[in-house]
């Protein structure tokens, strides 16, 4: 009716392309890469209610994706250096006053596309089509019952990061910031039944919001300092004034920065993250490792140019990542469940990330992003395809030598190919990010976050120990598992399994060829995933291998980085690609005396210093790994028994078996009392407001009509008397007020 | 008519005394009528009061030199007489239901 | 001079009531049955008639002569009291002396002309209405304390007689021996008025009285005998502190004279009073404060400004509070009569600028108001006893659908809820005193609305809302029209007069048309400081 | 368009307006005499008539754009000596309230067919009351008439859940009319204080919103202004309704019918908002500036005091109850942001509310027709018998704790957003006296809704299933429906989908609402600015406390 013709004229436009007259073709689809995986999450909405039972919805999802993907690739080419804005639709937007500046709010339907935006989409969509093709195998046990549930879910979570990544302004990235928490809430909830599995997605839907708050104060008070929450007009904005001293416009950063911690499993928020892996193991891939917790790294890179003016949040940011790095690294080491493992060391990595951030070099967190979005979906699909194989049994304790196990060889080799890249195996992807990252650490001009070096060399030992105690336990030694209690697959989500790590005695190790199991041998749908994304994984290095092997500086990811916000008025990179430096503005000071080269760590130069004791680290990790968990597995538990027995150091087993009783703490801390608070206002509300007050007052005419009630005696006389007494009364009242009156 | 700019000065004896037995007489009634609760006089006692109001509209117009407080007395004089009528049958009507000119036999109404 | 004969001719309304009341006390007498029932119809007949006969002689140049002090009163009021007294009667008809009646046309009685009391009763429904017809044509006090008695006098009698009972017989005693006292004590301040100005002339009083308080300022005789007069008359409207008889005389009652009683004492007395206190005058007097000065204010003289105010704040609170307390729906009926009465008195208070009207709509509002409701409860009737409790109302709405709506639109009008007639005349009144300065009036006023909106639900939550119960069950209708048909239109009316709000309140502010208030010109005269409201 | 063509439709436009209020009257008319079986017929028909009349006035309504009234609202008195009229007409915010409304009644309506197998023509002929009467105070133009359709929504409402209403429905229902009725005396008063003031100065009687909105900013001093106010909120107050008069909806709420929560949440309760939009606010500027820090206060007390008390609930339907106090304290601070972003999303709030809470009443009364239980330690799990009620659950649940793209963000965002720039700073043209605390208090708001509705949709939607062992037990004997715990039904699906397409569009593409909603906002708020400053220079000590304390919002 009312807005049908704007509404039309909108979709028309969408149809007709971008406005801007100026943009490149390929800009035209740009829409696409959002609006695939819209359509295909509402085909299988559709597919649900019409109750289809094929792998439809599947087909449909990938096809969305891989166009995405294929959409994504083509602006890859089309964008040049400067970001082109292109206005899908309006959205919120209306002006008062004169409309000048501070008096409209424009949060419109745009596309900012630029470098960042492509580099990031373009893992984003290409993981997701891959995940998606290993998620049609891997849930086809579902067919029919919640197998377009699933994509559906998948399928909204990638429109929602699309939104979040391509998003013109900051309230569409907090459409995809909170579309990412709604399919992550989901898809965590897929197996509904499960009370685990509800609690888990609950608790990452509210640890989000936390973050969320963050983000939307943050949102506010850049519209309140800068009149604008669109990019392009909002680094204008920012360019144009000179760093503000006023506590909004420093309060800024720190908001935002709650925002990515709840999003990408930073301290304190981090505790959603373990607890998601209750979702199907594609989900834990996509969503929990490779792409939205890296939202948050997105948002800091993307904000770079309010953070950069606060050295202060700059560190806050370095500090967070790089104690959580090592919390999570520690925590990583004590678990069983091989998905929860990979849940710590995805926080951890994420810690590298965020350190990277807070040192300054956004390209070092980047590229850490983009080469662990590979590694780490490669874990995760392995071990999902373990899971799958093994009726959903994921203790480490219960399987062993899976690479002679049939069927299941490729799986363990490129499961130990991943362990190899998580651990930052020396020539690996994940080396070359890594160490980009803990130089900056080392040479960063603020002096505070050094000692985060340190620490990231140590969390780097303590991950090859981790992630090859997984390695070594699951896939070498002696075959011998036992499978889960699922039943095969995941065939009704009513069953009532404890999927309990630490539950069942360790002494069932010996039922391997367990009567009638067979371990389900994964098909092609979840192998080729599996290859493509291996390969990924092993070319995500190229850039650094082009600049080791032919000293050619120019990198790819750090051209993606450089040409966008992420590098606006970022401080110069210590170290890396040594002819930046002047690319970089000099903002906040910067030293140019001060960075690069001039740093040495242990007398060394940074560079050659952090890549020796980064592969001495890795190295000794992995061969205190070796031994415990495959030369002698014995010794493991032997050890775990004599640091148990004392109690000088049992606190350190049982601290981090417990998870450092985080939840515990939050428990008691927040919600506990914040539930005996809401009690006490339940009752306060039912007892003394309504109950009290209310009806109290209500009941207050009917009590005074019960004092009067013995003037209504019966007896002819009382009445008189009271008459009589009524009229003298008011008689000598009236001759008072003569009186008074009249003198 | 009488004109009413004919007044008595104040103070005249008759018109206090008027006054006074007015006010006495229509107290006299009051104080009956709630400390007796024989109805017979309790009614005489409102007839008291009746004849206190009329005393004293005598009483004013002696005052006024006013003629229409006498002719108002009649017409009390007249209402007081149909009150009794009335008064003296439920009066009967009642005793013969319970056998007594108590008023506070009469007490079955009040709040509960 | 005046001519007599053309102030007698304004009489005709009440001439024709008496006729007619003479002509049924002999009809209600007759052997024939059809004869006995014709006296309703004489009644209606009588009350339609005295309607046009008061159109037909109440003009202006005849009032002229008639020296009233409120000339255009007796216009708007006496036709309203007619219109009421119609639903009265038809509230009353096929009540009374109903058994004896069956039992004579089923042969199981023989008809005595002693026995019969459907003559008299009507006879004296007629002469009470003729009463308050009188007290709003009084041009004196002589007249209108006749006027007050030919009201009362009746009811005692009807009390009694409608239905002998134990019950009937000693609401009957009680009202008549406290309203004794109470017409005693208005006689007493007829005295001091008189004694204060000399005259029994309404209007000669205001003139002397408007001298006074240009003057010394009102003497003490003057503000007590007004006093006196207010508080007896306040007996008549059930207020405080000569309300305490209401409860137990309407309980007690029959049903048709409860009716009765909530409504002609009522409008006789709002009359008396607003006469009255015209004689003292709203709109202008002196006093003197703590510091010598003499100030000007608006409204009645201050202390019965005062005495009113706490009347009228305290008959509304003793009424509503009194209402939520009850059973009996006669007994909660009487309550809700008394707050009723608070209500008007705030018109009475704010005076002819807008109060008085405001009043007198109220006055017909509250009227339709009790003939709904009463008609729908004379209507029904639980082993030949009066339904006089909530839960023989329980489940109406699935026995009498029709009825338990009437209640319900008659209670809820009772209670204020827009855009029923009831509701409306109460937010005229509350917007009069807002504008007459009562602003605290007001808020004590709306108020109490909601106070009484508790036990104004019981009626709507028994009727329509409750399932039957074992009491209910019995309850049936009396195989009478007249009831259901006041039922019917009243409760219509309620609905529909207020599209026509705009000229009821045009009509009912013309009863203060021609009164003239003598204060205003006193105060200038006294004082050139310019009047400021007073407040409270 | 010609003056002449305006005229005729003009006139045109008046009819389609007393056309969609009175063909509800009329169906309950003739509801009353026909048979009770055509009775739910005939209240569908006459519901999507009246909503179709409403359409066909939308349809052609010239002033979205520009938040005139249209038509200018008639003469026609209705009470001559005080100038009382007839007049309605809408402005654009009050037309998408009354769309609102007659969208939501077929719902309710349809809603009912199987839920109320009692009385059935009464059920329908109050309904169709209702409908007209909130259409009604939607419409007027004349603050009597106004006060003639709020009021007697309550009648309504009164019989619908003291009839139909769960086993403490009597109490319930005492309870709403006492306490509504008693804080719209309140409101009552402060306008017939205004119109007497009106006449008092200017000798001309007038009850037109606009008249007396701009008579009393204009004239009446600070003082009469400031407790104009205060009674108008108090009025307004128990019906919205804020913290601490708010103890009547839970228990009304939980005992209603379900569509008596649908059209109470849908509704009713936004005629409490809309009227202090459209009386406190433009009537008393100064009391407004003076009074908005106090009410916001209450505001956000509500948010976080509600939520909380949400979160801790089992009965369902009271969960959501609640949920509408803490939502409602949202919406009220927006209004209290005095500017126009805050206004604007208060109104679009408004909207929302009524869409989502009204539908999560649907959703909950469809489960609880099927099992009579709605407390959620013996009820859950839904989601395995019924997907498809599961779905819209989520998707409605998702709506009220505003996820982006969905209606109910844009609204809270703006809200939220408008609390927070509503400092002394004036670069917005509107200072407020809010700021940064009040916002990061309510925003709070956010996690907790998280927490609240989640643990509904937890408990009462995921987990394994739990259902009552006597599952049948049904006191109202729906004669053999309550076997039924199948999914939702065609009818039931076709009442939702409505629901979520509108939710849906008003979340993807809000713009046109936005426009509409604009200039009426900025209209209203044009004394503010002035007033604000004012009230900043009165108490400058506050003002800077607010500046240098963001989170200090105790104050008041």
């Amino acid at each position: 009716m009312i807005v049908a013709p704007a509404m039309l004229s909108s979709i028309l436009a969408l149809a007709e392309g971008p406005l801007d007259a100026h943009a490149a073709p390929e800009l035209r689809w740009a829409g696409l890469a959002l609006l695939l995986p819209l359509v295909s999450g509402v085909l299988c909405l559709l597919c649900d209610w019409m109750k289809i039972r094929s792998k439809l919805p599947a087909v449909l999802t990938i096809a969305a994706l891989g166009g995405a993907f294929a959409t994504i690739l083509r602006l890859q080419g089309a964008v040049g250096e400067t970001p082109v804005v292109v206005n899908l639709f309006d959205w919120i937007s209306w002006t008062w006053g004169d409309g000048s500046r501070f008096h409209g709010i424009s949060a419109n339907v745009d596309l900012y596309i630029d470098r960042l935006t492509i580099f990031w989409m373009l893992f984003v969509t290409g993981l997701g089509t891959l995940i998606a093709l290993y998620g049609s195998e891997y849930m086809e046990s579902d067919v029919g019952k919640g197998y377009t549930r699933f994509f559906g879910g998948v399928s909204i979570f990638l429109f929602a990061m699309a939104c979040l990544v391509m998003g013109g302004n900051l309230v569409m990235l907090y459409l995809g910031w909170e579309g990412v928490g709604l399919a992550s809430y989901l898809l965590i909830g897929y197996y509904f039944t499960k009370p685990e599995a509800v609690a888990a997605a609950k608790k990452a839907f509210i640890v989000n919001r936390v973050g969320d708050l963050g983000l939307a104060l943050a949102l506010f008070l850049i519209w309140q300092c800068y009149g604008t929450v669109e990019y392009a007009a909002l680094w204008k904005a920012i360019d144009g004034a000179p760093a503000s001293s006023e506590w909004t416009a420093q309060a800024i950063p720190w908001l935002l920065m709650l925002g990515a911690f709840g999003k990408s499993a930073q301290l304190p928020l981090y505790v959603w993250l373990p607890d998601a892996m209750e979702g199907p193991t594609p989900v834990s891939a996509l969503i929990h490792a490779a792409t939205m917790v890296t939202a948050g790294v997105f948002l800091i890179a993307r904000m770079f140019p309010l953070f950069v003016v606060n050295p202060d949040a700059m560190a806050a940011v370095a500090w967070v990542g790089g104690l959580t790095a090592l919390l999570a690294a520690t925590i990583g080491m004590a678990q069983y469940d091989m998905k929860r493992i990979w849940a710590y060391s995805t926080i951890s990595q994420l810690g590298y990330m965020f350190l990277g951030l807070g040192v300054g070099t956004s390209f070092g967190a980047s590229y850490h992003v983009f080469t662990h979005a590979f590694f780490k979906a490669l874990l995760f699909l392995t071990a999902g395809a373990v899971m799958h194989g093994f009726a959903g049994q994921l203790d480490i304790r219960k399987l062993s030598g899976l690479s002679k196990v049939p069927g299941f060889r490729l799986v363990s080799w490129l499961a130990v190919l991943g362990c190899f890249w998580l651990a930052a195996f020396p020539f690996t992807a994940a080396f070359f990010s890594k160490d980009e990252i803990l130089v900056s650490a080392f040479t960063a001009r603020d002096e505070r976050v050094h000692v985060l070096g340190w620490i990231g060399l140590v969390v780097a030992a303590l991950t090859a120990y981790y992630t090859f105690r997984v390695g070594f336990r699951v896939f070498f030694g002696p075959v011998k598992y036992e499978p889960g209690d699922e039943h095969h697959g995941h065939d009704d989500h009513g069953h009532d399994h404890a999927r309990d790590a630490h539950g069942s005695p360790a002494a069932h190790g010996g039922r391997g060829h367990h009567g009638e199991f067979h371990p389900h041998a994964p098909r092609w749908a979840i192998r080729v995933p599996l290859v493509l994304i291996a390969v990924g994984a092993i070319l995500a290095g190229w850039p650094s291998y082009r600049t080791m092997l032919n000293h050619d500086e120019r990198n790819w990811v750090k051209t993606q980085v450089k040409q966008s916000s992420a590098y606006q008025g970022a401080p110069a990179e210590s170290h890396g690609s040594h002819d930046d430096h002047a690319a970089a503005p000099n903002v906040a000071g910067a030293d140019p005396a001060h960075a690069g080269h001039g740093h040495l760590v242990l007398g060394m130069d940074a560079h050659t210093a952090v890549g020796r004791l980064g592969s001495l680290a890795c190295i000794a990790g992995i061969l205190v790994s070796l031994y415990l968990h495959l030369v002698n597995r014995g010794a493991a538990d032997a050890l775990r028994r004599t640091l148990m027995g004392s109690v000088a150091t049992r606190w350190i087993v049982v601290g981090a078996e417990r998870k450092w009783m985080v939840d515990e703490f939050y428990d008691w801390v927040i919600r506990l009392p914040l539930r005996v608070i809401a009690n006490i206002l339940a009752a306060i509300d039912d007892l003394l407001l309504d109950a009290g007050i209310v009806n109290g007052l209500g009941a207050l005419p009917a009590a005074v009509g019960r004092l009067f009630r013995p003037l209504y005696g019966g007896v002819v006389q009382g009445y008189a008397v009271t008459m009589a007494g009524g009229v003298a009364l008011v008689a000598a009242w009236v001759i008072w007020i003569w009186l008074r009156g009249a003198n | 008519m009488i004109s009413i700019d004919q007044q008595l000065p104040p103070g005249d004896p008759l018109v206090v005394l008027g006054l006074l037995a007015s006010a006495i007489l229509f107290a006299v009634g009051i104080v009956g009528f709630l400390s007796r609760r024989n109805m017979i006089t309790m009614f005489l006692c409102t007839e008291l009061m009746f004849q206190g109001a009329g005393l004293a509209m005598i009483s004013y117009g002696r005052q006024h030199m006013d003629l229409s407080g006498q002719v108002f007395v009649i017409f009390i004089l007249t209402v007081a007489a149909a009150e009794a009528a009335l008064a003296l049958g439920l009066v009967v009507l009642l005793y013969r239901r319970k056998e007594t000119l108590s008023a506070e036999a009469w007490k079955e109404l009040a709040e509960s | 001079m005046v001519d007599m004969s053309q102030t007698a001719v304004l009489l005709a309304p009440e001439i024709v009531l008496f006729a007619a009341s003479m002509l049924v006390a002999v009809l209600g007498l007759s052997r024939s049955t059809g004869t006995r029932s014709l006296v309703p119809w004489v009644c209606v007949a009588a009350l339609v008639a005295s309607i046009l006969a008061l159109d037909a002689v109440w003009t202006p140049e005849r009032i002229q002569g008639a020296n009233l002090l409120f000339p255009m009163l007796g216009k708007y009021g006496k036709a309203l009291i007619a219109l009421i007294g119609i639903g009265l009667v038809a509230v009353s008809a096929g009540s009374i002396d109903r058994r004896y009646e069956e039992a004579v046309a089923r042969g199981r009685a023989s008809f005595d002309a002693l026995r019969v009391v459907r003559g008299e009763y009507y006879a004296f429904l007629l002469l009470s209405l003729t009463g308050a017809m009188l007290v709003m044509s009084a041009p004196d006090l002589i007249w209108l304390f006749l006027g007050l008695e030919l009201v009362s006098l009746p009811t005692y009698i009807m009390v009694a007689v409608a239905r002998t009972g134990r019950r009937s017989m000693e609401a009957a005693m009680k009202y008549f021996f406290l309203g004794a006292l109470a017409t005693a004590v208005t006689l007493y301040g007829f005295a001091m008025l008189y004694g204060a100005t000399g005259t029994m002339q309404l209007i000669s009083m205001r003139d002397l009285l408007a001298e006074q308080a240009a003057g010394p300022g009102l003497s003490a005789t003057a503000l007590l005998g007004t006093i006196l007069t207010v508080l007896g008359l306040c007996f008549k409207l059930a207020a405080v502190p000569m309300h305490f008889y209401a409860p137990d005389v309407y309980e007690g009652a029959p049903l048709p004279v409860t009716a009765f009683l909530s409504f002609t004492p009522k409008i006789a007395g709002f009359s008396a009073l607003v006469t009255v206190l015209g004689t003292v005058g709203w709109s202008g007097h002196a006093m003197v404060d703590h510091d010598g000065i003499r100030i000007a204010y608006q409204g009645l003289p201050q202390p019965i400004t005062a005495v009113l105010w706490m009347v009228a704040v305290l008959t509304m609170l003793l009424g509503n509070i009194g209402g939520i307390l009850q059973t009996s729906l006669k007994r909660t009926l009487a309550y809700s009569s008394i707050a009723n009465s608070g209500y008007m008195l705030v018109g009475v208070i704010i005076g002819p600028q807008g109060g008085i009207g405001a009043m007198y709509l109220f006055m017909l509002a509250y009227g339709v108001m009790t003939v709904a409701t009463f008609a729908v409860l004379a209507t029904l009737e639980r082993k030949g006893e009066e339904v006089d409790s909530f839960e023989s109302l329980s489940g109406l709405r699935s026995s009498h659908p029709v009825l338990a709506f009437l209640l319900t639109v008659s209670a809820l009008s009772l209670l204020g809820v827009p855009p029923l007639f009831g509701a409306l005349a109460k937010i005229v009144l509350v917007f009069v005193a807002f504008e007459g300065g009562q602003a605290s009036l007001a808020a004590v006023l709306l108020l109490n609305t909601a106070i009484g909106a508790v036990y104004y639900l019981r009626f709507v939550g028994a009727a329509v809302v409750n399932p039957p119960n074992a009491k209910s069950q019995d309850v049936v209708a009396v195989p009478h029209w007249w009831p259901k048909a006041a039922a019917v239109v009243a409760g219509v009316g309620i609905i529909v007069l207020p599209a026509f709000l705009s000229r009821l309140v045009d009509a009912s502010a013309t009863t203060v048309d021609g009164y003239i208030d003598l204060g205003e010109a006193v105060v200038s005269d006294a004082d050139d400081r310019p009047s400021t409201s007073t407040t409270d | 368009m010609g003056d002449l063509d305006l005229v005729a439709g003009s006139e045109l436009n008046m009819n389609l307006i007393w056309a969609s209020i009175l063909i509800p009257v009329a169906t309950a008319a003739v509801i009353a005499v026909a048979s009770a079986r055509a009775a739910r017929s005939l209240a569908a028909l006459g519901s999507l008539a009246s909503l179709g009349a409403l359409v066909a006035f939308a349809w052609q309504f010239p002033a979205w754009s520009t938040g005139a009234i249209f038509p200018e609202p008639c003469g026609c008195a209705w009470l001559e000596s005080i100038n009382a009229t007839l007049g309605v007409g809408f402005d654009s915010v009050s037309l998408l309230l009354a769309l609102l409304e007659a969208f939501l009644i077929p719902i309710c309506v349809i809603g009912s067919w199987t839920a109320i197998s009692e009385r059935q023509r009464e059920y329908y002929g109050w309904f169709m009351l209702l409908h007209a009467s909130i259409l009604l105070a939607f419409a007027a133009r004349d603050v009597l008439l106004f006060y003639v359709g709020y009021e007697f929504t309550l009648v309504p409402l009164l019989f619908i859940i003291a009839i139909w209403g769960g086993p403490e429905r009597r109490q319930a229902a005492q309870k709403l009319f006492l306490y509504t009725f008693l804080g719209s005396l309140f409101f009552l008063g402060s306008i017939l204080f205004v119109g007497w003031q009106h006449h008092a100065s200017t000798g001309l009687w007038s009850w037109d919103m606009a008249t007396l909105s701009t008579f009393a900013s204009v004239r009446l001093p600070a003082n009469t202004q400031f407790w104009l106010f205060a009674a108008l909120l108090a009025g307004f107050a128990v019906k919205i309704p804020l913290f601490p008069v708010h103890t009547w909806l839970p228990l009304a709420h939980t005992q209603a019918p379900t569509a008596g929560s649908v059209i109470l949440a849908g509704t009713l309760l936004k005629l409490g908002t809309y009227g202090v939009f459209r009386l406190a606010l433009p009537m008393a500027p100064e009391g407004g500036a003076a009074l908005a820090v106090l009410a916001s206060v209450l505001c956000t007390v509500a948010v976080v005091y509600a939520a909380l008390i949400c979160w801790v609930q089992t009965d369902a339907k009271k969960l959501v109850a609640y949920s509408s106090v803490s939502h409602l304290g949202i919406c009220m601070l927006g209004l209290f942001a005095l500017n126009p972003v805050g206004a604007q999303g208060s109104v679009l709030y408004m909207i929302n509310h009524g869409l989502s809470t009204g539908a999560l009443f649907l959703l909950v009364g469809m489960a609880y027709e099927r099992y009579h239980v709605k407390d959620m330690d013996q009820i859950g799990g839904l989601a395995k018998r019924m997907p498809v009620w599961a779905f819209f659950m989520v998707f409605f649940t998702m709506s009220s704790i505003g996820l982006p793209g969905l209606n109910g963000f844009v609204g809270e965002y703006l809200c939220l957003f408008g609390t927070y720039i509503a400092t002394g700073d004036a670069s917005t043209g509107y200072p407020g006296l809010l700021g940064p605390g009040f916002a990061l208090v309510a925003a709070t708001g956010l996690v907790l809704g998280a927490m609240y509705m989640l643990l509904l949709v937890g408990r009462y939607v995921f987990g394994p299933l739990r259902e009552p062992k006597d599952a049948t037990h049904g006191k109202h004997g729906h004669h053999g429906h309550g076997e039924d715990h199948g999914d939702l039904t065609g009818r039931e699906v076709g009442l939702l989908v409505p629901l979520a397409l509108v939710c849906l569009f008003i979340g993807v593409y809000p713009k046109p609402m936005l426009q509409a909603i604009g200039p009426v906002v900025e209209r209203t708020l044009a004394p503010y600015p002035a007033a604000v400053e004012r009230a900043l220079k009165s108490q400058p000590h506050a003002a800077e406390a607010a500046q240098a304390e963001p989170k200090e919002d105790d104050r008041g």
